[in-house]
């Protein structure tokens, strides 16, 4: 198991431990009377003949009766965490979290939007609130021991209180699709300087025009396409700037700004040959600065 | 050895054209009722009304009540799981946007 | 031995090999049609529930969705489909009185409910679809509607369309059963097939009688 | 009409035809048998590729497109095609008429329209593998099964005509127990092997339609949108998982209660001693039958339905657990003071025991909610399901098959290769599926294509593992092939069972029973 980072994760690893005891122990009690008696009871000639029993109420009785308070001991168990998942904490720093085919976008009261990662102070609870832009994805942080499934058309909440500084790793836990495996995220947990710092800045602070691009490329884009000339979900990058592109419909165009920029803003409007219009749309979501970026980075890919 | 002769009671005509008559008065019966804005309770007394109607077919149109009670039991079965699945789906949804404090 | 006054030569029902008699296989019958309708009950049930589930979220839509309905159509079909399920219990009746003449009559009622029944759901099929109330996506209605009434539409199609589909099935196994009467097949010793229909016919009957309330008379 | 001496239902017609139009129970049986195996050996071909593919971390053999489309038809057709119609259409169809003294089911026509629904329906959906496969998971849930726009629809198609298969088995069986029971034999005098035949039609009957209503919903939903379980009209995708869950977890028992039925006929009759608990066990099948209809939430802890609603899923759920764990300790206790012989059957049934029981502690673990939060949609869940159905249900096919072979061909089956067979499926199972509960606590999710290289080791061994079980079920296919050609005759009773099918020849007579058999005891008087 990852090494738990709050406290909630810590409970949960000593009802998970417990169960994990119980578990060993009983397969054990089950498997060696099995073994047991089959050692003992090994047919030795040929018309053995075995004993006549057919039941024993006052030992099915127990062994029904054990088993069931041991259910009902680790179901209130659970129960009580359960409740402590659920019941989200009034003063939490709200986090909006938007899962996309295949990316998270976080986005902060302040208005500070940052894709693939999180960064949030350590010993405050956090609470996100989560929607989904088409599919159903889960946001799972294996470290807090937490899930939650994202549903589009309406929000779920989740909250954790991590206690150590670190980097842990997000997974997509509900397929989502072609690259349902490749919809990771990093939440960086930092001090709370260090936090209010970098709430504060602008992501492309003192970055050129194509470094904001790559930025942009390296956090949203990289899962569907390459740099090279190579095929992945969309086309490759590689001399796209200026050159001829057969579109779906026969036609075809010059990639130059404006096809770029409307290729990001309305994808399905100009489909390249042989692809599926499975490109969604970055409306809203990318900003003057972070498109134009994009353009000049792509025109540098010769 | 015909099916008659065994002790198969077979329902009289009367109570058929009778059961009839029923239906059509309840028929009528929740259409009317449907006229007044009773709220929430419109739906209850729609149902209510069906479900009566429900039994008179099934108990005699469907010989029901003449039958060995397998059937009937086949029948009650099929709602009630019917009830389980409508049961645990509406609580689900009706207790899903506040999180009532159930410790 | 009852003798019927009509037939030339008696009808006698061949028993299959693995049943002991004509009674056992009578009951085997009747049992296994039973546990058909318990799937019936249980395949119809799915869209009820989700049905009154939806109607709880969205009580307004559906209510206005539901003034496009005529509920005198609705009511005609009701009174239609109770009196088939008459003319087929009676049929079932005369079968067992051996009176094959008011058995074929019977039958011919039941089938022309049906006709009447589907003429009058395609007519109101007809008028939703030229004024463009049609389910979800191909909801094109002139004025505006509530925000969720598409979805009503799309439960009318689905409820009632299945619906209609099994009334056509019934209507099929009536014409069969209106063929296997004229040769004479049923009598006192053998009216199983009549039952098995009658009962499936009465169950189609049964969900109308709750689709009618829950679709038509919407708050 | 009794067949002369020598005339059995395999010999006394032949030709194709009398085979595809038989209306004999046996026969039935035995074409679902090919046709289980087939499709079982589609399926694991498309579970071996899976595990090439996780092999390593990276593209290995086929793009993420191509491997979600192998995870989406090794579940569907293993479910579908597989597991549910496995026990009770092949070894039910052909010993629940024997077992209960009956000359065949009740509704033989139905009995062979469920088998041509069956091949019809897989068809269907090996043709979407043809138009452009389907990518959803065997789950299809919605909104994604709603936008892919590949041959999701027509595997749809297909596994709703599957469902019918499923239907008008448990319809026939039900009636057929009810109506069809030799004289003296009471409902507490059949093998237990019937009762857990009869819980399971109970199950297939009730919660099929309902998968048949929502699969054609979801047909409706991509054809014409009628936009019940799609957010964006309205509709409602947890909505789906209750409607799908409704049939699916009652599904989970359709294909274990009847495995159970085979383990205890195995464990009384080589184990030559009285079932321990005849009542409990007869009891707990039809008490999970019962309590499978409630605890379909579990499925869905984390899927946006309310804490309320969880913690009584979780509830029922540890309710279900119980006559489960009844089952295997009566199992266990019927070994005391017994005389056991260890041939292969035999050894598949304590195989069952051991993986089951790992299956059902692991059940619990995941019926805890605060735990289930951690697992759900990880390689835990693929694990605990994979032991509880392959090393419950497959290995209950593989023994019962062993076990029952000499009365279905005659002839008997090759004992050294039957128990390599065994070692093989039981070390590859454990080399495949332990890995993944560790990768599972570990948080690795489930359905990935590509994972982090920190699961790459354990990967590695699950992959190895995996095709030693490819390897053990080829052994399997060769010991019956070799036995159904190549066998020595079989005596009637080879294993001295009490049952009734053992009382009458091997294999046996189209109307099952030269005289009707009258039963006085219970089934497994062994005195």
């Amino acid at each position: 198991m990852p090494p738990e980072a709050t406290d909630l994760a810590s409970k949960v690893d000593a009802l998970y431990s417990f169960l994990l005891w119980a578990s060993f122990i009983s397969t054990m009690l089950v498997v060696g009377g099995l073994t047991y008696f089959a050692i003992k009871y090994k047919r030795t000639d040929k018309n053995q003949k075995s004993a006549y029993i057919t039941h024993n109420n006052t030992l099915e009785f127990l062994w029904s009766f054990i088993p069931f308070l041991i259910f009902m001991g680790v179901f209130a168990w659970g129960w009580v965490l359960f409740h402590d998942m659920r019941n989200m904490p009034a003063d939490a720093l709200e986090v909006a979290v938007q899962g996309q085919q295949w990316d998270w976008t976080f986005t902060y009261k302040n208005g500070r939007r940052s894709s693939g990662e999180m960064v949030i102070p350590v010993n405050q609870p956090v609470k996100l609130v989560m929607a989904s832009k088409d599919v159903i994805h889960s946001f799972y942080i294996p470290a807090f021991r937490l899930k939650q499934d994202v549903v589009p058309g309406r929000y779920t909440t989740l909250w954790f209180q991590p206690k150590y500084k670190g980097e842990y790793q997000v997974f997509c836990a509900e397929f989502c699709g072609r690259q349902h495996s490749g919809m990771l995220a990093k939440i960086k947990v930092v001090s709370q300087e260090e936090f209010d710092e970098w709430l504060g800045n602008d992501p492309y602070k003192g970055l050129s025009m194509v470094e904001v691009g790559h930025k942009v490329y390296s956090t949203r884009c990289v899962i569907c396409h390459n740099l090279t000339d190579k095929k992945l979900v969309g086309p490759g990058w590689k001399d796209l700037f200026g050159h001829q592109v057969e579109l779906a419909d026969g036609s075809t165009v010059v990639a130059d700004e404006n096809y770029i920029r409307e290729s990001i803003l309305n994808p399905n409007a100009k489909i390249v040959k042989g692809f599926p219009p499975a490109m969604p749309t970055f409306a809203g979501q990318l900003d003057e600065q972070e498109i134009m970026g994009l353009v000049e980075f792509i025109k540098t890919l010769k | 050895m015909s099916l008659k002769s065994e002790e198969h009671h077979i329902i009289p005509l009367k109570s058929f054209i009778g059961v009839f008559f029923a239906l059509l008065f309840l028929t009528v019966l929740t259409v009317v009722a449907a006229q007044f804005n009773m709220g929430e309770w419109n739906t209850v007394v729609a149902m209510l009304i069906a479900s009566i109607k429900a039994f008179f077919v099934l108990a005699y149109f469907m010989h029901l009540k003449v039958d060995d009670k397998v059937f009937l039991v086949c029948f009650l079965l099929a709602v009630f799981f019917l009830i389980v699945m409508y049961a645990f789906s509406v609580v689900d949804i009706y207790t899903r946007v506040g999180v009532s404090n159930i410790l | 031995m009852s003798t019927s006054n009509t037939t030339t030569q008696e009808y006698v029902h061949h028993v299959a090999h693995h049943f002991d008699s004509a009674e056992e296989e009578y009951r085997t019958s009747k049992f296994g049609l039973w546990v058909f309708l318990m799937t019936e009950i249980l395949m119809f049930g799915g869209l009820f529930v989700g049905y009154i589930i939806f109607r709880g979220i969205y009580s307004e839509a559906f209510a206005e969705a539901s003034k496009f309905l005529d509920w005198r159509l609705g009511a005609i079909n009701t009174v239609v489909l109770i009196f088939s399920s008459l003319t087929m219990v009676l049929s079932i009746y005369y079968a067992q009185h051996n009176q094959k003449a008011k058995v074929l009559l019977n039958l011919y009622i039941t089938f022309f409910c049906g006709v009447i029944f589907m003429c009058i759901k395609a007519y109101e099929y007809a008028h939703k679809i030229h004024e463009g109330l049609l389910p979800g996506h191909m909801f094109h209605y002139s004025e505006q509607v509530a925000a969720h009434a598409p979805l009503y539409f799309s439960f009318y199609f689905c409820m009632t369309g299945m619906h209609g589909i099994h009334v056509m099935v019934g209507m099929g196994f009536i014409l069969w059963l209106i063929r296997r009467a004229h040769r004479g097949e049923f009598s006192s010793n053998y009216f199983t097939p009549l039952e098995c229909v009658g009962l499936f016919w009465h169950l189609v009957d049964l969900i109308w009688i709750y689709l009618f309330p829950l679709l038509y008379l919407v708050g | 009409m009794s067949s002369a001496p020598g005339v059995n239902y395999l010999n006394e017609k032949s030709g194709l035809w009398s085979w595809l139009t038989t209306l004999d129970h046996k026969r039935i049986g035995i074409m679902y048998m090919i046709a289980v195996f087939t499709f079982f050996a589609i399926g694991g071909t498309f579970a071996m590729l899976m595990r090439w593919e996780l092999f390593s971390a990276g593209k290995n053999i086929v793009e993420a497109q191509t491997y979600n489309e192998f995870m989406t038809f090794h579940g569907a057709i293993m479910a579908f095609m597989v597991i549910i119609p496995g026990v009770p259409a092949f070894l039910g169809n052909f010993f629940l008429p024997l077992m209960i003294g009956a000359r065949d089911v009740a509704f033989p026509r139905i009995n062979l329209l469920s088998w041509y629904c069956l091949i019809i329906g897989a068809a269907v959906a090996f043709y979407s593998l043809i138009y452009n496969g389907a990518d959803t998971g065997w789950t299809f849930y919605t909104p994604y099964s709603i936008k892919t726009d590949n041959g999701t629809t027509i595997l749809v198609a297909g596994v709703f005509i599957l469902g019918f298969s499923s239907i008008l088995t448990g319809l026939n069986f039900i009636v057929t127990v009810h109506k069809l029971r030799a004289p003296g034999m009471t409902f507490f005098r059949m093998p237990l092997f019937i009762w857990g035949l009869y819980a399971t039609a109970i199950m297939q009957v009730m919660a099929t339609p309902v998968l048949g209503i929502t699969l054609l919903l979801l047909i409706a939903e991509r054809t014409m949108g009628i936009g019940f379980f799609d957010p964006t009209l309205g509709g409602d995708p947890v909505l789906f998982q209750h409607f799908f869950w409704f049939y699916s977890h009652p599904a989970v028992y359709i294909m274990v209660l009847p495995a159970m039925g085979v383990i205890s006929e195995l464990i009384t009759c080589y184990s030559r001693k009285t079932i321990f608990g005849y009542r409990a066990i007869a009891w707990s099948s039809v008490g999970i039958a019962a309590v499978s209809f409630f605890v379909w939430g579990h499925h869905m802890f984390v899927s946006g339905e309310s804490e309320v609603v969880a913690i009584l899923f979780s509830f029922m759920t540890m309710l279900v657990g119980v006559p489960t764990a009844i089952k295997v300790f009566n199992w266990t206790a019927t070994l005391y003071k017994g005389s056991i012989i260890f041939n292969a059957p035999m050894l598949f049934a304590m195989g069952f025991i051991f993986l089951f029981t790992i299956g059902g502690v692991t059940g619990i673990i995941l019926a805890v909610t605060a735990v289930d939060v951690h697992f759900h949609d990880t390689y835990f869940v693929v694990a605990h399901f994979h032991y509880v159905m392959v090393g419950g249900t497959l290995m209950a096919i593989a023994g019962g098959m062993y076990h029952w072979m000499p009365k279905m061909f005659g002839r008997m089956y090759n004992e050294f290769w039957a128990r390599i067979s065994f070692v093989l499926i039981f070390v590859g199972f454990n080399v495949t599926f332990f890995p993944q509960f560790v990768l599972g606590a570990m948080g690795m999710p489930r359905r990935y294509y590509d994972y982090l290289p920190v699961f790459q080791p354990l990967n590695r061994i699950s992959s190895i593992g995996a095709w030693t079980i490819g390897i053990g079920f080829l052994v399997v296919l060769y010991v019956i092939l070799r036995c159904i050609f190549t066998g020595e005759k079989a005596p009637d009773n080879p294993w001295g069972a009490t049952t009734l099918e053992w009382q009458t020849s091997s294999p046996p007579p189209h109307e099952n029973f030269l005289t009707q058999p009258v039963v006085t005891g219970g089934p497994y008087e062994y005195k």
